[in-house]
């Protein structure tokens, strides 16, 4: 029995979390419908369509699956495999409340950073061996997010590690008494963007960039293939949405409910700004998100580690003081970017 | 448990493939490739070392960080002059590379 | 293995005739150097369906059905340069009434025509449906009343020579100045969409500038020309039906980028809203349609009609034997000279601005290759 | 095309499952975006808020025949056109469906007589449902639509 | 078993989940699908024609920079973390460690940056 | 045999013949990415040697970066940068000599390592290793090679930096 546990444990929050994803297609199909003004699915299952992210993937059951002539068979077949295990993987080192988790792993933090490349090495590989042309133009875009977004997420986080001086997930947010959002702005802005790009969720979903590259780097992907990929995309969104919350909105923290109760309220209100920023804004170019990465992000980054650092060692009572200086710096730095872009 | 042997002769056997590797290859990347996997024999080794004769100062495992750390500028700086090899011959073939020849 | 010697390596890539960005069947050949364009070559054709040469087989009366079908974005537009050709060369007189009727329905057009534009243009630049589906809903509303008014929710078949097929039905005024009242709020709300948006300003702000000689060298026109900075508006500039009695300014920027190109077809809607709300005031009672035969059969001789399309200069050449069918229809359409003025603009960019630039042209493949 | 079909078996599992694959078929459609001329915006009008298309889980979302079901051939099919649209159709993954839309996917309409364009989508690809109507009216396409579910829930 | 060891057991066991999971909605796919393969079928998409032989897309040299520059700073987050759970204990001696150490790579980064090679595109 | 005894065996298994792959395989592009399985299973070794912040450090470095330098290096030269391209020539003529080698090398290196005893402590490796522990002894005594390495890396970096900029 003991040996089966973990294979149960993880089987059950694969079905667990793989009913929020059906949640989550048919939120983001109603999101998305509303915000156009039109009602989104409503025949599928009769009331409001709720069926309606089920038949889509069950659908794919029956959908022939294409390998394309030229393209490298072997990665081709794999590569949905990278963008799927390792995301399921980091949802062992995922807390949901104290008593609530897997494992508390001593490097948990360390541990998602560390696995959470693998989305986009994915991509390179799917786009890489698709053999067409406009899925390699994805591949490539793919290894430039990766490059550029890996180290604004870590960094973000460093943050929060220097905070709580620990990498395991629930100590930090046991150490949270005030959420690191109010200590970390700088932080929490810079880890949502590079999320959203590291979810290749409109508006850095360039990897896909359906006017530009058609598909991106899933052109030639059919059946459930393509369909494991975008599992893997809403597993990704599930683990960094969640550690979102735990690193910077204090976890299951919250006055009067029980804890798991303010761990999905907080994680369905990340959500809710997912799905809304993914309908309302264009796509930025891939210069552009280079730009923001290299030039705005990682500096960013870099200051509020120096700030933090700085604070916590030569004050004593560094938390207001910390708040102070992180929103000022983040008022004056956005002010300065309105100025320049207008 | 298990013996520190099996590591220590694990890694020599993977050292021995990164051997033949560096030597059969004639593509640098695939050569650059094969370093990497000599590189982590020894890392391997020092890992195994660390954790059964030193477990409490670490030894191994701090050399091994500052390897890993120096073996990613070392890997770098290898693509990055089989690059200019790349543009100047329009090869990565390391047998016809014979510029230091006279 | 044969070793390519060629440096910098060059991609050859079809961009379209069936991709998301391309507005139908328009066909792009691309030579990329990575995401940068080397050279664009347009290939055209995929929607030529011969109208030039099928509207030789018909009667003049029968002709504007086909035209609608040419520019099935802005249909009226296209019936207009047409039918005013043959009214020219018969010596027509249409009705006063018919005259502004015919001038607050082609700026209902037109500004369907934009909002047709505005939609792809946003989705082309990555916004997720949301502004196209706006679009489209407000086109609606115009496209219901032109279905009470012509019969038919597209190809209208409305305008004819000596003035339109019959007469407005009850109620179209009010209708029309509701939605004409209604109109600017909703313009409004789509430059505030857009328009304080940053990622939106950093795609379109310097993207795919035009300068205005060579856009006038290519023979561009319309809002496209208008963005690079030169006012050539046809009702303005040469007044036809009844557009020298109305007030409105010729919209222009400067920049010929495609945020200037955005900003003109905006203004340009307001405009037309202007244009609209005076002629529903002036509007005077009367008769729609001048006395004519069927088979009206045009003097020997020839005419070239041009009048402001939604996209530009839509000219329509009649040459008329003396015969009920006409000899020889050209059409100048707009679209075509855009795009090619646009094409001198694709080699160097990289492909979102690519993508950017041909969706800020505003070009509809039927119009194109006809 | 179901499990019935394809192994030559009609054991009640089989069955019911063919039945709920094909239920999730019918309510999941996602049409190639693709349009070729006039019917091309009715079709757009038919995903816009006053229709909703999306209702019945179409869903314009792939760009990439690979992942599409449905090809909407809307508007004219042109002698240049047709090698492209049938290599869209034979690169779409099966199971497929067409629906010709508009007078001129249907035979032609009113270029039939033009010597640059093929009479009806049905001389190039097999087209499961037609559309008259120059073009169709959003609600046309939206009957279509619910034609092709039934005939989905009927033969699979 | 000490709770290090279990800590990987789960691990595994999830990494075995997902690749069962992944690997079973492939092989009932699998079952059920259609196949009915062709030679278009399996010719590249390119937008409905037929794809251009001849060369690839190859980038510039340039992007390799970022790989690099990414490498680096991906070494500087893996020392980042050691660091930032104890530097509070060594006081303003780490502080001032880590400041240099970050200071040299951000020295590289304002060099590229400068040298105009951080251009993508 | 226990688990950890399984677990070895079978990381050591796949780690030797996806360095086996890496030295024989025709295709380079397959070779990169069974280089990334291999080293994500070295990570899984030093997680078997309680070595969690160097293993997921492994993972970080050779998952993350390494791989993504390799797929530029490898797309910035042209013959590999389609999947029907590649199969071309990657070894030399020295194979059987590079084999004799190898085999030479690996039976002295066993001949040396198999007899000798190692001063094997008896409670190792059941030490927990925590990354502030090892943060205390990188920022207590290894302050200079951390030093250095930033200074290597810049190193790399400008040195890279003049390789690339010889192209413009």
């Amino acid at each position: 029995m003991a040996i089966a546990r973990p294979f149960l444990i993880a089987l059950a929050l694969v079905i667990f979390v793989l009913s929020n994803i059906v949640f989550f297609m048919w939120a983001e199909f109603k999101i998305s419908g509303r915000v156009a003004d039109r009602l989104g699915p409503m025949e599928t299952g009769r009331f409001h369509g709720w069926a309606q992210p089920l038949a889509d993937i069950l659908k794919f059951l029956n959908k022939e699956d294409i390998i394309p002539a030229n393209a490298d068979k072997l990665i081709f077949r794999v590569a949905p495999f990278v963008g799927f295990i390792p995301v399921v993987m980091v949802l062992a080192a995922i807390p949901y409340t104290n008593k609530i988790f897997v494992r508390d792993f001593d490097i948990a933090v360390f541990f998602v950073i560390a696995l959470s490349s693998f989305t986009f090495v994915s991509m390179v590989m799917g786009g890489w061996a698709s053999g067409n042309k406009y899925s390699l133009l994805g591949a490539f875009r793919a290894a430039g997010m990766l490059l550029s977004y890996e180290l604004p997420l870590g960094l973000a986080i460093a943050g929060v590690v220097m905070l709580s001086a620990t990498l395991s997930l629930i100590g930090i947010v046991q150490h949270q008494t005030v959420w690191n959002i109010v200590l970390q702005p700088i932080g929490f802005l810079v880890f949502m963007v590079a999320m959203q790009a590291e979810l290749q969720r409109s508006p850095f979903d360039l990897a896909v960039a359906e006017s530009e590259l058609v598909a991106g780097y899933s052109v030639e992907y059919s059946g459930m293939r393509y369909a494991m990929f975008q599992l893997g995309e809403f597993f990704g969104l599930w683990a960094l949405a969640s550690m979102a919350v735990l690193l910077f909105l204090g976890g299951w923290h919250g006055p009067y409910l029980p804890g798991i109760v303010w761990f999905f309220i907080k994680f369905y209100g990340i959500f809710l700004f997912l799905a809304f920023s993914r309908v309302s804004v264009p796509r930025v170019r891939p210069d552009q998100l280079m730009d923001l990465g290299w030039k705005i992000l990682l500096p960013s980054a870099l200051v509020n580690i120096v700030i933090t650092a700085t604070l916590i060692v030569l004050v004593p009572h560094y938390q207001l003081p910390l708040a102070i200086s992180e929103f000022a710096i983040l008022i004056g730095a956005l002010y300065l970017m309105r100025r320049v872009l207008k | 448990m298990i013996p520190l042997q099996y590591y220590i002769i694990m890694s020599a056997i993977l050292f021995t493939i990164g051997i033949y590797g560096v030597l059969a290859r004639r593509n640098a990347i695939l050569v650059l490739l094969s370093v990497e996997i000599m590189f982590n024999a020894v890392n391997i080794n020092f890992m195994a070392f660390s954790a059964y004769i030193t477990p409490a100062t670490m030894i191994g495992q701090i050399y091994t960080i500052f390897a890993v750390a120096s073996g990613a500028a070392e890997i770098g700086i290898g693509l990055a002059i089989i690059l200019l090899i790349y543009r100047g011959r329009e090869t990565v073939n390391v047998d016809e590379v014979n510029m230091l020849k006279w | 293995m044969p070793q390519h010697k060629s440096t910098p390596q060059l991609m050859e890539i079809n961009l379209g005739p069936q991709h998301p960005a391309t507005h139908g069947v328009l066909r792009i050949v691309l030579t990329l150097d990575g995401e940068r364009v080397v050279k664009a070559v347009p290939h055209l054709g995929y929607l030529h369906r011969g109208v030039e040469k099928i509207v030789e087989d018909l009667e003049y009366f029968q002709i504007p059905p086909i035209l609608d079908r040419m520019d099935y974005v802005a249909n009226l537009n296209n019936e207009l340069s047409y039918v005013m050709g043959v009214e020219k060369l018969a010596g027509l007189k249409v009705p006063e009434r018919a005259e502004y009727i015919r001038v607050i329905l082609l700026e209902f057009n037109r500004i369907m025509s934009h909002f047709a534009w505005f939609g792809p243009f946003t989705n082309d630049l990555g916004l997720f449906g949301t502004a196209f589906l706006y679009g489209l809903r407000e086109r609606e509303y115009i496209q219901r009343l032109f279905e009470r008014t012509t019969g038919a929710r597209m190809h209208y078949n409305y305008f004819t020579y000596g003035g339109l097929r019959h007469d407005i039905p009850e109620g179209f005024v009010e209708e029309a100045r509701h939605l004409a009242n209604r109109l600017p709020a909703v313009i409004d709300e789509f430059e505030y969409m857009v328009e304080e948006n940053e990622i939106f300003r950093l795609r379109t702000i310097g993207i795919g500038p035009m300068d205005g000689k060579t856009a006038l060298n290519f023979g561009a026109s319309g809002p496209f020309l208008r963005a690079s900075g030169i006012p050539i508006d046809l009702r303005k500039d040469e007044p036809y039906s009844v557009y020298d009695r109305f007030d409105f300014k010729v919209c222009s920027a400067s920049g010929g980028d495609c945020f200037a190109r955005y900003k003109v077809r905006m203004d340009e809607m307001r405009e037309s809203v202007k244009i609209i709300q005076q002629a529903l005031d002036q509007m005077p009672d009367g008769p729609v349609r001048a006395k004519t035969t069927r088979h009206l059969k045009l003097p020997k001789g020839e005419v070239y009609m041009r009048t402001e399309h939604a996209r530009g200069e839509f000219g329509a050449y009649i040459v008329s034997d003396g015969g009920v069918r006409p000899y020889r229809l050209k059409l100048r359409s707009p679209s075509l000279s855009n795009l090619m003025a646009s094409c001198v603009l694709l080699p160097g960019m990289v492909l979102p601005d690519l993508i950017a630039t041909v969706a800020s042209v505003d070009i509809v493949l039927g119009c194109t290759d006809r | 095309m179901g499990l019935a079909e394809k192994y030559g078996l009609d054991n009640v599992f089989i069955t019911k499952a063919d039945d709920v694959i094909r239920m999730a078929q019918k309510s999941s459609l996602w049409p190639l975006t693709f349009g070729l001329a006039c019917c091309a915006f009715e079709m757009m009008n038919s995903y816009a808020p006053h229709y909703d298309l999306n209702r019945f889980g179409v869903l314009p979302f792939p760009a990439s025949p690979r992942q599409a079901d449905l090809m909407i051939v809307a508007g004219t099919i042109t002698t240049k056109m047709s090698p492209a649209v049938v290599r869209l159709y034979e690169q779409m993954a099966d199971p497929k469906w067409v629906i010709a839309m508009g007078a001129c996917a249907v035979g032609g309409g009113p270029f039939a007589h033009s010597y640059s364009v093929v009479k009806g989508a049905d001389k190039i690809i097999p087209v499961d449902i037609y559309i008259p109507g120059c073009p169709p009216r959003p609600e046309a396409l939206i009957d279509a639509i619910i034609q092709l579910q039934k005939k989905l829930q009927a033969v699979g | 078993m000490n709770a290090a060891m279990t800590n990987y057991y789960y691990v595994v066991a999830f990494a075995i989940v997902g690749g069962v999971f992944g690997g079973l909605l492939l092989t009932v796919a699998r079952i059920m699908r259609p196949n009915k393969v062709n030679k278009t079928k399996l010719e590249a998409y390119e937008c409905g024609m037929e794809p251009f032989e001849g060369n690839w897309t190859q980038y510039s040299a340039r992007f390799y920079v970022f790989a690099l520059v990414f490498l680096i700073f991906d070494v500087e987050i893996a020392f980042l973390y050691p660091w930032g759970t104890v530097f509070r204990d060594f006081g303003v001696t780490s502080l001032i460690e880590m400041f240099v150490f970050i200071g040299v790579l951000l020295l590289g980064l304002v060099y590229a940056w400068k040298k105009g090679v951080l251009k993508w595109l | 045999m226990s688990g950890q005894l399984l677990a070895f065996w079978a990381l050591s298994f796949v780690i030797l013949s996806g360095a086996l792959y890496i030295v024989t395989t025709k295709n380079i592009m397959h070779a990169v990415f069974m280089h990334l399985l291999t080293m994500s299973m070295i990570a899984a070794i030093y997680g078997l040697l309680h070595a969690d912040f160097m293993a997921a450090m492994q993972v970080l470095i050779y998952a993350g970066a390494v791989t993504a330098m390799v797929v530029f290096a490898l797309m910035l030269t042209k013959s590999q940068s389609r999947p029907d391209g590649a199969g071309m020539a990657v070894d030399n003529q020295q194979r059987g000599a590079s084999f004799l080698t190898a085999a030479g090398f690996l039976a002295v290196v066993i001949y040396v390592l198999v007899p000798q005893k190692w001063a094997v402590k008896e409670t190792a490796p059941i030490v927990k290793s925590d990354v502030a522990a090892m943060g205390a002894i990188i920022f207590k005594s290894y302050i200079l090679p951390f030093e250095i390495i930033s200074v290597i890396l810049l190193a790399a970096l400008i040195g890279v930096i003049v390789l690339a900029r010889k192209e413009d």
